[in-house]
């Protein structure tokens, strides 16, 4: 039994179709990558699954439970917890606040707590009492991930983790993946960064005009298929 | 030279978005311009567009500093823009959306720019359209009405930004042909877009953003062929 | 292939021929209609220039003022200055009141324009107290108690004596009949103007800054002037308005002629009933206004309590008012400002 | 040496009115909603008070207690089921929904309780004043003045220290994302709004005690706390109660000139700080 699934994903802004029948499966402590070009239908992919776009209930299920029309505040509850493009940190609260309001719809006692977020990204601890507003673009994607953990989701979704970060910043973040995934969390990753993405992820959905065009493990999928994949159309 | 920017930074507290950016960009030119997300591509519309306003360094339009203008100023100046998502005004018809467009760009009354917006229509293939509420068109409408919209301005100078995104191939490829004849006329473009098969078929220099700096300018081949641009862009170890 | 523009619809056609009728209907009704109808009528046509050019404001220009009693208050306070003190005939008079609103309005935008959204609204408010006060200090019209125009200058209005034989009525009556043809010359005059205004590019700017602000900076429109024309024509339509109610009534108080109710929530109430963003909007809306009043006059305040109740289930169901429900369903234009693209070729076939 | 009294009584009148401006402050830090109904609704509450008082033969400082909750539920429903729909990008709704909201209130209290004016039962304690030096301070204006600045610790308290007013500020600043981290901002407006009408409860007794009260002196209790707000600077509580003592302090002195100019130099101060500083003397940083 998937721990998280799609089944034939529909998803509409108004009359504009963006997503046409999608099925990905997530089991328990699995990584899934899903790759694709910019407006290939990966972020309405997990604005689906996390509730900020409503669908038909049984197009996304977690475990036997069918979520599709939940709220999204419902969803975090369940324990899917998500870190959103572009960080979307809350200006008026210090880091640390920015932390702690994770755990607002779900109190856990888990092994993510303040001190193992900080021990996760040392750097936040001397940070903890700033404005979130005074980190720089790596630092703001540190706290968006610690925000998700606080919750100990069992399903942690990253979306664009690598956006407007240098590739050294991007390796640095990438490195606490193994860790979140030893604590329980099995993780579901959209990402521009390929490289990044196949290095970590164990299967590999891609992405194109809202349908998953292609998908496996990443050592069996070249780079011409991916290519392909990726771009459509040969340049 | 017809948008010349010199040393133009803009920073959101510790996040610099714009950084140290000079360009030149001469009469009638067609320039690409990539980068991954986040890249800062956006913000340097904004800067041009007056949306957004340069910490330091100046913008030049035909040799006067538009840096303090407000986007108003500088549409009538020439310079027209589209949007990343369509903004039409949805409650007014495609045709009311160029008239405006006209009638305020260039200071004109209604009867005057009536051919000219008929004549754009039916350049971007919208004619068939004209009466429709811009709140019902497809996306590929609301692109095209983008485009349509800054031509009612009659720009010397089109921004585009990211208009062929989220379009099928064949959509693409109609589109482009219609901005190639909006080149023809003497119009200089500069095109952000993510669809690259699209932007290196088309233009005849491309600029290369990442972390609000310009990484590199040249010709789409030397570009596409040069190792640093695979590796930011696609993150693929070369 | 040249193009025309077309804009008139089939029932607006129809539409304006009914007007045209009716209004001819209206100029001769003082010959048989009755001195309380003509009184009725004068509030009505009174009422609905009110909510006309509140409704050019917050509908079309998407500023909510709840100050337009400041220039209802204005205007007749100039009338009744220019009538007492400059000996000015009170009919002539009536143009002053709507150039006193005017220049009460340079300094009120200048001021209130440094709010926005509901900091306007209630801006406005401030200000249009600040007005009344210092009215209220006006000793030589009467300061806070109030005043009523001289008998002299009530006695010979221009026209009325002639009304009189005409009609044989008294000269009071004549008196209503005079005010009544100037309200419905104003009404006329306010609703083709505000109806011209929206066909021409101006119109369709409005329309632009209301539908989306940032597109409309971005392809040229000066939003500043929209808002300042918006601004000062309600305020001169409103004074002329303020002007003529009180050369009617003849007697005015701070209270009274600054009266937020009856100037400011009547006509937002009108406005939003019947539909607003659109000029048939307030004439529903007057007619409803008037039945209402009519039903329940006796029963004081369950009448503004309906109003009230009715305005917000109305905001809350159906924004755009009856009209808005009306015309969705229907598709019926009277005053259609969609300007339709027609090739010259297809309407030769 | 009257000025010296005059000003003193203006500062602790600046108390009144920053309770009447703490609500608004409040729900517009939020939401950015401004309910044109909230002076109707501090009249309301004198009303409420009035009815407990009378019926129930409690004193006034009593009966405030039993009204709260009632007061928070009126908020808590109020928000929920009726100006929660109203919110969006339009700025129409809200204004028009509040204003419709403070007809109906200003005419159910005349059908209720009539025209002529009320007050609260004042006792030995409401009526004394202590003589500080030259001066003497009323103690209901001092206890005024002493529960602002209680309200308004009281807040900031609650805003920056507990974890609902952690999710207040998110809700404010981005509600999509708050609803990631499992909040619900139509329950957290809703929470807000109660909130506010506690702060107004507290806001009626005092004016019930001060002044007559009836049931159209509703807009002219918005106007000074709307005064007060602005001045102060949008959603800074400190900043609204400094508006309010400025506000307090240009009416009794303007009173003291001339009887009849008391609420017009309050106005000319409003003027005069919004001509010079147009966003308050606070702003907000990322208003």
């Amino acid at each position: 039994m998937a721990l998280l699934q799609t089944e034939n994903l529909l998803a509409f802004y108004g009359d504009f179709q963006a997503l046409f029948g999608v099925d990905i499966t997530l089991a328990e402590a699995e990584i899934i990558a899903i790759i694709g070009a910019n407006g290939s239908g990966k972020t309405t992919l997990m604005r689906s699954i996390s509730g900020l776009l409503g669908n038909f209930s049984n197009m996304v299920r977690f475990g036997t439970i069918p979520i599709g029309d939940w709220s999204a505040d419902k969803i975090m509850g369940l324990g899917v917890a998500m870190v959103p493009e572009g960080r979307k940190l809350f200006p008026s609260l210090s880091v640390e606040e920015n932390l702690l309001i994770g755990t607002y719809g779900r109190k856990t006692n888990g092994y993510w707590k303040l001190d193992t977020v900080f021990e996760l990204f040392p750097i936040l601890r001397e940070r903890r009492n700033n404005p979130s507003t005074t980190l720089s673009g790596g630092q703001q994607q540190m706290v968006a991930i610690g925000r998700a953990l606080m919750s100990n989701p069992r399903v942690l979704l990253c979306d664009e983790i690598s956006l407007g970060l240098a590739p050294i910043v991007v390796k640095d973040i990438y490195k606490a993946v193994p860790a979140i995934k030893a604590a329980g969390a099995s993780l579901i990753i959209v990402e521009q960064d390929i490289g990044q993405a196949m290095a970590v992820a164990d299967r590999v959905y891609c992405m194109m005009e809202g349908r998953v065009t292609l998908s496996g493990t990443p050592n069996n999928l070249s780079r011409a298929e991916i290519h392909n994949a990726y771009f459509g159309a040969v340049a | 030279m017809i948008l010349s920017l010199k040393n133009v930074s803009k920073s959101f507290g510790a996040l610099t978005v714009a950084d140290d950016v000079t360009l030149d960009v001469p009469h009638g030119q067609a320039l690409g311009v990539i980068g991954p997300n986040g890249a800062g591509k956006s913000t340097l519309f904004n800067l041009i567009t007056g949306n957004m306003r340069a910490d330091h360094g100046s913008i030049y339009f035909e040799g006067c500093d538009v840096t303090t203008a407000s986007p108003m100023e500088r549409c009538l100046a020439g310079i027209g823009r589209s949007f990343q998502i369509p903004q039409p005004f949805e409650k007014l018809t495609v045709f009311e959306n160029l008239v405006v467009a006209a009638t305020n760009g260039r200071n004109l009354t209604e009867a005057a720019v009536l051919d000219d917006c008929a004549e754009i229509l039916q350049r971007t293939e919208l004619l068939g359209r004209a009466n429709i509420l811009a709140g019902r068109l497809s996306l590929l409408e609301r692109k095209r009405l983008e485009l349509s919209r800054a031509m009612a301005t009659q720009p010397k100078l089109l921004l585009l930004d990211e208009i062929a995104g989220g379009l099928t191939e064949g959509e693409c490829k109609a589109l482009i042909q219609t901005i190639r004849d909006i080149h023809l006329q003497g119009v200089t473009i500069i095109w952000i877009e993510h669809v690259l098969y699209a932007l290196t078929s088309f233009v005849e220099q491309l600029a290369v953003l990442n972390f609000g700096k310009i990484i590199s300018v040249g010709s789409p081949e030397q570009i596409m062929a040069s190792k640093e641009v695979q590796e930011i862009y696609l993150g693929i170890e070369v | 292939m040249s193009y025309k523009v077309q804009t008139s619809t089939r029932t607006s056609k129809i539409a304006a021929i009914f007007g045209a009728f009716f209004l001819i209907f209206l100029i001769f009704l003082p010959i048989f209609a009755g001195r309380s109808m003509i009184q009725d009528l004068f509030t009505i046509l009174t009422m609905l220039v009110l909510a006309q050019f509140w409704n050019l404001l917050a509908g079309y220009g998407g500023l909510v003022s709840i100050g337009q009693q400041a220039f209802v208050g204005i205007g007749a306070y100039t009338l009744f200055a220019v009538v007492i003190l400059g000996g000015v005939d009170p009919v002539p008079a009536i143009f002053f009141a709507g150039i006193g609103a005017l220049i009460i309005a340079i300094p009120t935008a200048f001021l209130a324009f440094r709010l926005n959204g509901a900091y306007f609204a209630i801006g406005t408010w401030v200000i249009a107290d600040v007005v009344r006060l210092l009215v209220a200090q006006w000793k030589s019209l009467g300061g806070g108690t109030g005043t009523s125009l001289p008998r002299e200058a009530t006695k010979d209005i221009w026209m009325v004596n002639s009304i009189e034989v005409l009609l044989d009525v008294k000269s009071s009556a004549a008196r209503d009949i005079l005010a009544y043809w100037l309200a419905l010359i104003l009404a006329v005059t306010t609703v083709g103007g505000i109806y011209w205004l929206l066909r021409t590019r101006r119109g369709l700017a409005l329309a632009a800054v209301r539908d989306n602000f940032e597109a409309a900076k971005s392809v040229g429109v000066d939003v500043m002037r929209m808002k300042w024309t918006v601004f000062l024509v309600s305020a001169f339509g409103t004074g002329v308005t303020g002007g003529l109610i009180y050369m009617q009534k003849a007697r005015i108080s701070p209270d009274a002629a600054f009266n937020v109710t009856d100037w400011t929530a009547y006509v937002i109430f009108i406005v939003v009933i019947g539909g607003i963003g659109t000029i048939e909007g307030p004439i529903i809306g007057v007619l409803i206004f008037y039945a209402l009043q009519s039903m329940l006059a006796d029963f004081g305040s369950w009448y503004l309590m309906t109003l009230g109740v009715m305005a917000i289930v109305i905001m809350l169901l159906a924004p755009r008012g009856l009209w808005g429900l009306l015309s969705e369903r229907t598709g019926l234009q009277i005053f259609p400002v969609q300007r339709r693209l027609v090739s010259l070729k297809s309407l030769k076939r | 040496m009257i000025w010296v009294d005059t000003i003193a009584q203006g500062i602790l009148l600046g108390g009144l009115y920053a309770l009447f401006a703490a609500g608004l402050s409040l729900v517009f830090g939020i939401m950015r909603l401004v309910n044109l109904a909230h002076g109707d609704l501090i009249v309301m509450g004198a009303y409420l008070i009035l009815v407990l008082v009378t019926f129930l033969g409690l004193p006034p400082f009593l009966a405030v207690l039993i009204a709260m909750p009632i007061m928070f539920a009126l908020g808590w429903s109020l928000q929920k089921f009726i100006l929660n729909r109203t919110l969006g990008n339009d700025v129409l709704p809200p204004l028009l929904v509040t204003f419709g909201l403070s007809i109906i209130l200003q005419n159910v209290l005349l059908e209720s309780f009539s025209a002529d004016s009320q007050r609260l039962p004042t006792d030995v304690l409401t009526t004394a004043s202590i003589d500080v030096g030259p001066i003497s301070l009323g103690v209901m204006p001092l206890l005024a003045f002493a529960s602002a600045i209680f309200v308004i610790v009281g807040l900031n308290q609650l805003f920056y220290k507990t974890s609902l007013g952690r999710a207040f500020r998110a809700t404010s600043d981005d509600p999509v994302t708050a609803s990631l981290m499992g909040i619900k901002p139509a329950n957290i407006f809703a929470t807000a709004t109660g909130i506010a009408m506690i702060v107004v409860i507290i806001a009626s007794l005092y004016l019930g005690l001060r002044s007559n009260f009836d049931p159209n002196i509703g807009p002219a209790r918005l106007i000074y706390a709307f005064e007060a707000v602005i001045i102060g600077g949008l959603g800074s509580l400190w900043g609204t109660l400094l508006g309010g003592v400025i506000i307090g302090v240009a009416q009794t002195v303007g009173a003291a000139i001339n009887p009849e100019w008391q609420i017009l130099t309050g106005h000319l101060a409003f003027l005069s700080v919004l001509l010079f500083r147009p966003r308050g003397l606070f702003p907000r940083a990322n208003d």
